[in-house]
Formats: C-alpha cells, structure tokens, sequence
C-alpha cells in the first residue's frame, strides 16, 4: 500500500530506495528483534527438557486451553489493527480511532491473561526462583508481555492524538502504520512461542 | 614450550608446522610491504601512477592460493583433534575437583583423596575426568598436555601422560576471582616401583605422633581449635562440618607445597599462613583462627609428621 | 497458500479479505490446539505438524497484515535476513549444546 | 507557533546555536559526531591509565603494585573500556561525522534520534564509572578478606567477558557487576538505535547517482558494521538481561545446582563477542581504504573484491563464536567445525590485505602520517592475523588460550589495527573538521613512538604466552623466567603513554595555530572534499550527482592514453567555486531544530539502572518509579515535537 504520508519533502534530491525512513528503519529493527527473541526461545528450549530440577517444571503446569484464549485474542487484535489502518486510508477517522481502540483492549486482555497465568504459576509453587527452565519461561513470556505494553502505549497515543486533532494525517498516518508493524510483529512471535513453548513436548 | 609428553609432543608438532606457514606469509608480507613503500616512494620525476582499477586473475589467485594452505592446515588440524580427544579405555582414571583456587585430586580406584599436587605414574596415560565447585576452573599443565576447563555441573575429560619422571607445573589458566594466580598445580610424575609406593603411603592412616611430644599437641589444637570443621585427617577424624571439604590433610607433608600449589610447605610460610590466611590469599576461604604462637607452633610440628 | 481472491490492483486487501485471513488464523490455531491434544496418539509426527502449521500462520501474518507482499522485494530481503540469521544461529547453538555432546 | 504544535511546547523548543547550549541539544550530525570523539578519546585516556597499573603491577615477578581486588577491577575496566567505551565510539564519532558527507547528505535519518544515542552511550559510561563511587565488592561468599577494598578496587571484577558462575551472586558479593551488567545493558541500546539509524541514512539518503556500488568504502564498511550491531547487540541484551536477573531477582539461568549451565552464558556472549570485534575492525578498514588510495593517487585496488570481502567477513562473523570455547569442553565435533569456519574467515581477511598492497603498487606514495598509520595498520594487522590463524589449529589452541599468546594476538588486531586505523582517520579528517592542518614533524614523532611502544609492548606477549603467563593472573612466581620480557613490556606500555602526550599536544596546538588548509588539501576522491572545512552546519549548498566512483578525482582528472590522470585545467577553478558556493547557498535550506528530549531520555536510562540496582531499598524502587517516567514522558514529550521535515505544510515559518 502506498505510504500514507506522501514522501516528504527533499526525498527527491536523493537516491533512495524508496522507502520511508521510518518505516525502513521499523522493519530493521523488527529483524533484529528476531534476534532478541530468537536468543530467549532457543534459552528456553534448552532448559526445558533438562533432567534434575527442582520444582514443578513449566510444562506440568500448563493449561492449554486458557493459553489458546488468549492467542486466539491476540490474533483478533492483529485483524482490528489492520481494519484500523484499513479505516484510515479510506479517511474513516471515527472508524480508525474505534479500531484502534479495540486492538488496545485486545491488547489488555492478553496482558490481563498473562498476569492470571502467572498468578496460578506462582500459587503451584513455581518462581522465577525455582529452576531454570521457570525462569526462561517467565523471562521469554515476560519480554514478550512488556513489548505488547509499550504496543498498547503507543496505540493509546495514538488514539489521544487522533481524539484531539480530529483526525491522523501526515506524519501520523504512517505512525500509525509503523505501531501497526510492530504489533503484527509481537504477535507472529507469540505465534512462534505458543507453538515452540507451549505445544510442542 | 618443551613438551614432555606423547600428547603435549604432537600439539607441539602442529604448533610448529603452522607457524612455520605463518612465518612464511609473514616474511612476503611485510617484504612486499618494506619493498614498495621503497620503490614507490614520490621522488620528484616520478610521473602520476597508472590508474589500475583491479586484476581479476590475480584476485582469483589470493583467494585460492590461501583457501589451500587452509585446507593444507585443516588436515592435520582435524586428525589430531579427534585423536587426542578420544577417550583411552586402559588408563589411570584421576578426578579433579576445581575448588576457590585450589585443585582436589581424587583417585577412585585406589581410594586416595589429596590436593595440589598429581601424583602420576610416568609412561602411562592418564585420564583426568574433571568438574567444579564453585566458580569455573581450566587445568594446565603446559608441557604435558593441552588445557581443559572445569565446569560446574558438568564432567570434562583431559587426557595427560608424561614420559619421564619428574615435576612439571601448571596453573588455573581460567579466571575464577580474587586468587586465581595463586592457583597452581604441580604434577610429580614417577616410576612404575615409585608410584606403586607412593600409593600404599598415600593409602595408609595418618601417623600417630608420639604420646606428649610437641606433635601430640598440635593434634590437640587440630581437634579443638576448629580446624575439624573442614579439614579431615584419616584415622583422626573424617566427619567434616563444611560440604565439599577442604583439603584433605592426611598425608599433607608429602605434597611439599600448599595452598593452591603456590607456597613451599615449611616453616615460615605455614606460620604466616596459619596466622592470617587472607594475608597471603586474599578472599581465602580459611578463617583467621586466632592462634597464638604456641599454638601454631605445635600445629606446625604436627603437620610435619603428616607424610 | 490459499489465495482467497485476487487483490485488487491498488494492492489492498479489502476488509472482507482481512476478515477471512483473521478466520484462517483461527481454524489453524484451532487445529494446533486439537493436534496438542493428540499427542500421545500421533506420537512423532505432531511436532513437525505443529511446526508448518505456525509457518504457515507466520506467513500470513507477515505477508497480508504486514503487507509484506505487497513492499519491495528488499524490505522482505531485511526482515528475511534477521529471520533467518536467527534462526541458523540458534540451531547451531541448540545442536551444540543438546545433541554433539552425545558424540563426546 | 501554529495552532497545531502550540500543545506540545510545555517549554519553548530550544533554539540556539552557538555556544554551550547548542552542544547541549544539538542534533548536526557534526556536532554529534565530534562530542562522540572527545568523549571517546577521554575514555582512552582513561583505559590506557588502568593499562598502565596493571603493567606496573606485572613489571616484575611477585608484585605487590595492586592488591589482588585492584588488579582484577583494573584488567576488567580496561578491557570493558577499550572495547565498549573507546574504539566503539570512536567508530561512531567517524560514521556520525562523515556518512552524511560522503553521501552528500544534509544530515542523517533521523537526527533526533542520533542524538539519544549520544547522550544514552555519555551516561552510560558514566553510570559504569559511578561504580568507583558507590560500587561494593568483596570476598566470596564464606571467603575472608585480607583488607577492605579500596575505592580503586571497587569496580566490576569479572573480566570484561564475565564468565558465569562467577559473576553469580554467590561468588561476586557486592553491586559492582551490576553496574558492569546495566552499564553495558545502556551502551548497547545507544549502539543498537545508532545502527538502525546509519542503516537507514546509507540506504535512503546518498546523493542523486551514487548508487549502492559507487559508495565509497567507508560507507560500505559502516553499512556491515551497523547490521552486524543491529543483530548482534539483541543477543549480548538477552545475556546481560539473563545475568542482572539472575543477581537481583534470583533466577536460576546460570546455577548449576539447579538447571543453569554455564557454558550457556560463553554462548550468548561469544555469539554476540565476535561480531563485536569485527564491529571494532572493520571501520578501520574503511579508513584504511580511503587513506591508501589517496597518498598512492591509485584508485582502490579492486574495488568489489574489498567490499564483498568486507561483507563475508561481517557474515561470516555470526559463524565462528565457539572457536573462543575451544577448551571449554564443548564437544569434539564442534571444536573441529569451528575451527574449520575461523579458518575460512582468514581467506576474505586476505583478500583485503592484499588489495591493500596491490593499492600501494605503482603507486605514487606519499608518506604523510595517515599514511604511516595506514602502512603500520596493513603491517601489524598482518602480523595479527596470521597469529589469529594460528590459533584456528584447534590442539594449538588448547596451548594458547587463555594465555598473553591471546593477549598478543588481539593487541595486535585491535590495537594494530582499530587504534592505527583510527588515529590515521583523525590525521587524515582533521584539515576536514578544523580547517586546518596538523604539524608533520609532530604527526611522525606520534607514529614512529608509538611503532616503536606497540611492538616493544605486544610483541612480546607471544612468547610470555608460549612460555606458559597466564592471562588475568595478578603476579607470576619468580621461578618462570617471565619477569626480564615483562619488564620490556611495561616500558613499551610507557612509550605508547608518551606518544599519546604528543598526539595530544599536536592536536590542540594544530586546532588553533596550523595552517589553512583549504577544502581539499590531499587532492582526494570523495565527496567530504568538496565542501568547505569546517563543514557548514548545512553540508552540502547543493545536493552533488555522483556519476561514478570517486566522482570528484573524475571532475579534477581526465585519463591520458597510458590510463595516468591528468589534470583538468579546470579543476583549480573548479575547487575555488565549490568552496565559494558552499559558504554561501542560495535559497534558504530548512535544518531540523535542536530539541531537548534526547539528553532527557539519555539522562533517565541511569536513573532506571540506579533503581534495578539498589530495588532492595525503599529509595531504590522511588528511584526506579522515577527513572522509567521520566523515560515514558520524554519518549511521548518527544513524539509530540513535530520532527520539522521542510515540507511540513502547516508551519512552514517555524524557527531553525
């Protein structure tokens, strides 16, 4: 899709590849989050099968249908963050800001889901303390739950600007592209962890 | 380098053939250097250079011509890899237990448990299955074999064996906090009739010192002055307070050096030692026990007798 | 992948479109959700069926939410790049780790 | 103001630009760049002092310079201040001052962004430093210290690579390892939203015709060395990430009593530790590759082959981290695999090396000090790489590792290299950034001393290796004939210390006194050369086109029949005009204004560290409340601030 925001200004004076800076540089930085969450995955795989523990073991205490809840809630939160952008390039501002409110209270419950997971964790007797594969599980879901906050942050600022000037234009509307990169982005990673963390044994 | 052993030989044989290579590339390297830094120098009269943007042959060449002296090297490299890393089925097992900066030493067959200094029977190959206590540890002993890490939680093998009789030092070549160069270790290497002896020794109970003399005391102070709480002297008492225990003092005199293989054992350095520890190894984990001088002075005589 | 229909020429998959993609991703969870289950019946296969079916979401996600599709061939080049980066470089850790100690 | 921005000027946006508070929030790429360089060159200062005790310390055999605790904390600030506090941002200085310029653009990507980055790496180091205040240290648990530790000693203690269990906080008692965790933690980030910045300004911002293969090599370097950060720099956080939770919330990643391995953490800091150094050596490169062709009036010898040689070496990079794990354990398989992939990375290294040389043949050379530090690079760098290759030979490397032979190898590399590669970038760019010129004679004394210091000082430490010195070891006992060669170490190390002194007064008396020296003063090929020295706060009057390599020798130089450069008689005309138009541009040019929320930001990250270090205490969690706001409302203060691209419609009379 077109950039929102016509190419500003002096692009022309330069050779370059086409794209917008910021969202060149947003799609950079999600590679290399590739590598952040890549490093936290493969840490928990290698504590996960490892014999001589102590303490009740993530995977003992999982409940999967709960988890499944909330993925399925955070892939409805990827199709009203796309249905926001959607609404915004056909000019729709209530219809973009409604959207945008819906994929930040997706967003929360997923968050409100991870709280309450952690919460029966802790009651089972399992802490960051307990063994190594519990805290690779609580530091990968941990890091993967505060990157969904700042999304939520960014997506509530985007709402509070688009509430007071009316509309998104310009440089916001492809702010508004950019959070919605990132959000797709933290969830294809909660795809890749549901799968690799939660089901497979 | 001076290797003293099979396995330190053919690490030395490799080392030398590499470098050798290198030394080679060095000498055309830095000739070519040297040779054009003079020849091309801007004398006046010089007319301005052809510009020469590149030469795709001569690339092709530098690419090749180093990819196979690489894989000149890579041959011997993986070969005595594997050789010396597998496991000998017919040789002496020792474990090694890396502790904060001194090395146990462990003989499983033959029941011996000692520190600082590895007894080992010349000629023969020795396999060192090692681990850690505490913080990482890597045993080295230069002119016997490569380095190994000791690993908490974990087993690592290193094989060792030396040709001749004879002392040969090491040192903890890993960085394990405040003494890690007072960490040494010193490998005494003897005969077949040799070793064999120095086992029955190392197997039979501490000696008893004779009734009332100086030694008799220093047992007395070894029994109520704390030292029980870690160190185990056989036939005096095994039970020890602290888990993994210190070294085991049964027969520590014929070590000939203490602490981590870095002091003499002798009298001066034992009566600044058992005086304040941390003075000579600071972060020790030996208290300061408060002695007084006859005290440590008995204890000395007491140790002394402990061959 | 199933192409539900045709883009149009601006290049913008419609609502209706992102509606059906958004319920694939649904029914492909649901299957991974229901193979979980039959584990202990399937025994060696769930694992790679587990594995494609999150590729597959990956890719939706990625191509039709991201629009990556539908971007210039280098921004895929990029975010390809990091993937795979990450992903070669983790496998050679897990292997070292986890199975050559085996070999000795 | 118009109406749309007036809400988001709580305080008036800032608007000077002379004096100190221009520095303060500036956001020129040039400015930037050159706070990056002193900041850089004080901490070298720095971490050549604690080179210099540590060499006092091991002058001779049993020495009681340093107490134990000192000389630890002293190796590891060295190394962790070499590598992440000097040469890195001393690379940065570089990339900052002159991407823009080389690719004939105004400014970088996002200028308020490069500012952040600045001032988080400022503070960072400042934070680390901190620890010789408020740092605690001590004994191991159980262990008992011989006397209180001296402020001197109370720095992280780890080693700059701090191997777990040892960092755990069982063994390392006391909060200096904190600091050296969060510490890097910040640096890391600074780098990390650098890179991501310089990607996007080499890719988006270079002048009309230069595309991607007329770049000079330079850029080409800073382009691997900004992807290798952006992946690279994610791991070393997981790791420092896994390393402070494991010390302050008690995790278990690396206690082995209950799951945690060790060896992991060696993973995760090598995997990200070897593209780090060859984020350390490969600017130099660029450097160096600018430099020969000039002082050797030849263009660069095969262009592409140094530039894919570059781009396999970054790559290849991701490839080899275990070959420092040789001895760790690590399966046999393994150790032969990475050592056959070390050995493939010395092939791309030569090809450098000898089109360096192939550079410098039937070259017209003239040996100004850049050059000489170019020349000394090419020749210590070889010295250090065919010692690097030796250690490839895995049974070798059991001997080696871990010794001063390592010692040796990566003196000579970084120090052989980067530092070489970087003093003559300073050489070659300083009639750039002053306008004027350094002293010869001085610039030479600086090269022949230093020569002389670095191989009295490194050379050495491949024998001491061999003989079997140990790294990081406090003393050596008097028995090894160790002490005579570490004696002539410890005056090398001395020499070094002196030509520094003379780098120093040459560069501060040269700055005020040297001669004009004119925009192009080494008839050169790139596009820096083109504009007025010191560069205009604006760069370029007008954006150039670039139709080939090395577009500018092309305008001064047509090729007679033999393929040697003639000179245009136009080009002196051509020089004046460029200078002439470059001091003043025709119509107005709109630069991004100077904005206050990258120092807010880079002021708040510190105070975050502070509170996750002391969250113990009350004032610790206040501290930490505290910091993460303050982060939270620059951030947002900060998306409000309009970035003020020119073709903003509604407030195009905004001040600048």
């Amino acid at each position: 899709m077109a950039d929102l925001a016509h190419d500003l200004g002096h692009h022309d004076e330069h050779e370059s590849l086409g794209v917008d800076n910021r969202k060149l540089a947003m799609w950079v930085f999600l590679a290399s989050e590739f590598m952040f969450f890549g490093a936290l995955i493969s840490t928990y795989l290698l504590f996960k099968g490892k014999e001589g523990m102590a303490g009740p073991l993530p995977r003992e205490l999982y409940d999967i249908p709960f988890t499944s809840v909330s993925s399925f809630v955070l892939l409805m939160s990827s199709l009203t963050m796309v249905l926001a952008h959607n609404a915004l390039t056909r000019k729709d501002q209530p219809a973009t800001r409604s959207w945008l409110l819906a994929t930040a209270l997706l967003g929360m419950v997923f968050i409100a889901g991870q709280f309450f997971e952690f919460a029966t964790f802790i009651e089972e007797g399992m802490t960051m303390r307990t063994n190594a594969a519990a805290s690779g599980f609580y530091l990968l879901t941990g890091f993967h739950g505060t990157h969904v906050l700042i999304g939520i942050i960014m997506l509530l600022s985007l709402f509070g600007i688009s509430r007071r000037q009316g509309s998104l234009s310009g440089g916001q509307g492809l702010n508004l592209e950019l959070v919605g990169l990132y959000w797709h982005f933290v969830d294809i990673i909660w795809i890749v962890i549901f799968t690799v963390v939660y089901l497979i044994p | 380098m001076s290797p003293a052993g099979p396995i330190a030989e053919k690490i030395d044989g490799l080392w030398w053939l590499v470098f050798w290579i290198a030394a080679v590339i060095f000498v055309l390297v830095q000739g070519a250097i040297l040779i054009i830094a003079f020849v091309f120098r801007d004398k006046d009269g010089r007319k301005e250079p052809k510009q020469i943007h590149g030469n795709n042959k001569l690339e092709v060449l530098w690419t090749a011509i180093p990819a196979l002296i690489l894989a000149g090297i890579a041959v011997p490299t993986v070969q005595t890899l594997f050789e010396l890393t597998n496991r000998p089925d017919s040789a002496l097992t020792i474990e090694v237990i890396g502790h904060q900066w001194w090395f146990e030493y462990v003989y499983p067959d033959q029941g011996i448990n000692t520190a600082n200094t590895l007894v080992i029977p010349a000629g023969q190959p020795v396999e060192l299955i090692m681990t850690s206590e505490d913080v990482l540890h890597n045993f080295w002993v230069p002119q016997l074999a490569g380095k190994r890490y000791l690993v908490t939680g974990q087993e690592t093998y290193l094989n060792l064996e030396a040709d001749e009789p004879g002392e040969y030092w090491g040192q903890c070549a890993e960085f394990c906090g405040l003494s890690h160069a007072l960490m040494r270790a010193r490998v005494v290497a003897l005969d077949e009739a040799g070793f064999e002896q120095w086992v029955t020794d190392q197997q039979q109970p501490a000696v008893e010192p004779a009734a009332g003399s100086l030694a008799d005391q220093g047992k007395e102070v070894y029994l109520n002055a704390g030292c029980t709480r870690c160190h185990v002297i056989e036939g005096v008492w095994e039970d020890v307070a602290r888990q993994p225990p210190a070294p085991d003092l049964t027969h520590v005199a014929s070590r000939s050096m203490f602490a981590g293989a870095s002091f003499e054992f002798n009298e001066a350095n034992l009566r600044t030692w058992l005086a304040n520890p941390s003075s000579m190894k600071d972060g020790s984990l030996m208290p300061n026990l408060a002695l007084n001088d006859e005290e440590i002075t008995a204890l000395i005589a007491y140790l002394e007798t402990l061959k | 992948m199933s192409e539900p229909a045709q883009p149009e020429a601006h290049h913008h998959p419609s609502p209706r479109q992102y509606v059906q993609i958004a319920l694939l991703l649904a029914v492909l969870t649901g299957i991974e959700v229901g193979l979980y289950y039959t584990e202990p019946t399937f025994g060696r296969l769930v694992t790679p069926a587990l594995l494609i079916l999150a590729a597959i979401k990956f890719g939706l996600v990625v191509g039709y939410y991201m629009h990556l599709k539908y971007e210039k061939r280098f921004l895929t080049g990029f975010f390809g790049a990091g993937f795979i980066l990450a992903g070669l470089v983790y496998a050679v850790v897990l292997v070292s780790v986890l199975i050559l100690p085996r070999f000795g | 103001m118009t109406t749309t921005a007036s809400r988001s000027t709580i305080f008036r946006r800032p608007t000077a630009t002379k004096g100190f508070w221009s520095w303060i929030t500036t956001v020129d790429h040039k400015k930037i760049g050159v706070m990056y360089g002193y900041t850089a060159f004080a901490f070298l200062l720095i971490g050549g002092l604690e080179a210099l005790l540590l060499r006092l310390q091991l002058a001779g055999p049993e020495g009681q310079f340093l107490s134990q605790a000192e000389y630890n904390a002293m190796f590891t600030m060295h190394g962790t201040t070499m590598v992440f506090l000097v040469i890195m941002p001393m690379s940065a200085a570089f990339m900052n001052y002159l991407l823009p310029l080389m690719i004939g653009a105004r400014d970088v990507a996002f200028p308020r962004l490069n500012a952040l980055s600045y001032w988080i790496f400022l503070f960072g180091g400042l934070f680390l430093y901190s620890t010789f205040i408020f740092g605690t240290t001590g004994a191991p648990a159980g262990g008992f210290l011989a006397e209180e530790v001296s402020r001197l000693g109370s720095a992280p203690n780890a080693g700059w690579f701090g191997y777990a269990p040892n960092t755990e906080p069982q063994f390392s008692v006391g909060t200096v390892l904190d600091y050296w965790a969060i510490g890097l933690q910040i640096l890391g980030l600074a780098s990390l939203l650098s890179s991501i910045n310089l990607i996007t300004t080499i890719f988006n911002l270079r002048a009309k015709g230069m595309r991607l293969l007329r770049m000079p090599v330079f850029v080409w370097m800073s382009l691997v060395v900004n992807f290798l950060l952006a992946f690279s720099l994610p791991i070393i956080a997981v790791a420092l990430w896994m390393i402070t939770f494991d010390r302050q919330f008690g995790s278990q990643f690396f206690q082995a009593a209950n799951g945690g391995d060790p060896i992991l953490w060696q993973h995760l800091f090598w995997l990200f530790g070897h593209p780090e150094v060859y984020i350390l050596i490969l600017p130099a490169m660029g450097i160096v590759s600018e430099v020969l062709p000039v002082f050797s009036r030849k263009p660069l010898f095969g262009y592409a082959a140094v530039v894919f040689a570059g781009a396999a070496i970054g790559f290849l990079g991701f490839g080899v981290w275990a070959h420092h794990m040789f001895s760790s354990g690590i399966s046999t398989v393994a150790q032969a695999a990475f050592g056959l992939s070390t050995m493939t990375i010395a092939i791309p290294t030569g090809i450098k090396i000898f089109n360096w040389l192939g550079t410098m043949w039937m070259g017209r050379l003239r040996f100004t000090t850049p050059m000489l530090f170019s020349i000394g690079f090419v020749a210590m760098f070889t010295i250090g790489g065919l010692s690097g290759v030796t250690h490839s030979v895995v049974p070798a490397d059991w001997q080696q590792t871990d010794t001063y032979y390592i010692v040796a190898h990566f003196h000579y590399v970084l120090f052989g290299g980067a530092i070489f590669g970087i003093f003559s970038g300073l050489y070659y760019w300083f009639p750039k950034l002053t306008g004027r010129m350094y002293s010869e004679r001085l610039g030479k004394w600086h090269f022949w001393l230093m020569f002389l210091g670095f191989n009295l000082t490194f050379a050495p430490m491949h024998w001491l290796g061999l003989q079997g010195m140990v790294r990081r070891t406090w003393q050596y006992a008097s028995d090894t004939n160790l002490g005579p060669w570490n004696m002539v170490v410890t005056i090398g190390a001395f020499i070094i210390a002196a030509s520094i002194l003379l780098f120093m007064w040459n560069w501060v008396v040269s700055k005020r006194r040297g001669a004009e020296a004119g925009i192009d003063p080494w008839d050169a090929r790139t596009l820096e050369w083109t504009i007025p020295s010191p560069p205009p706060e604006y760069n370029f009057a007008e954006i150039p086109t670039v139709t080939a390599l090395d577009d500018f020798w092309h305008k001064k130089y047509s090729e007679d029949e033999e393929e040697r450069p003639v000179r245009r008689d136009t080009a002196d005309l051509l020089v004046e005009e460029l200078e002439h138009t470059g001091n003043n541009p025709g119509k107005p040019i709109h630069l991004p204004g100077p904005s206050y929320f990258p120092i807010a930001v880079g002021l708040s990250l510190p105070v975050v560290g502070y509170g996750i270090i002391y969250h113990g205490e009350v004032w610790g969690v206040a501290l930490l409340a505290v910091g993460v706001l303050a982060t939270i409302t620059s951030f947002v203060g900060w998306a409000q601030e309009p970035a003020e691209e020119p073709g903003e419609e509604e407030s195009p009379g905004e001040e600048h």
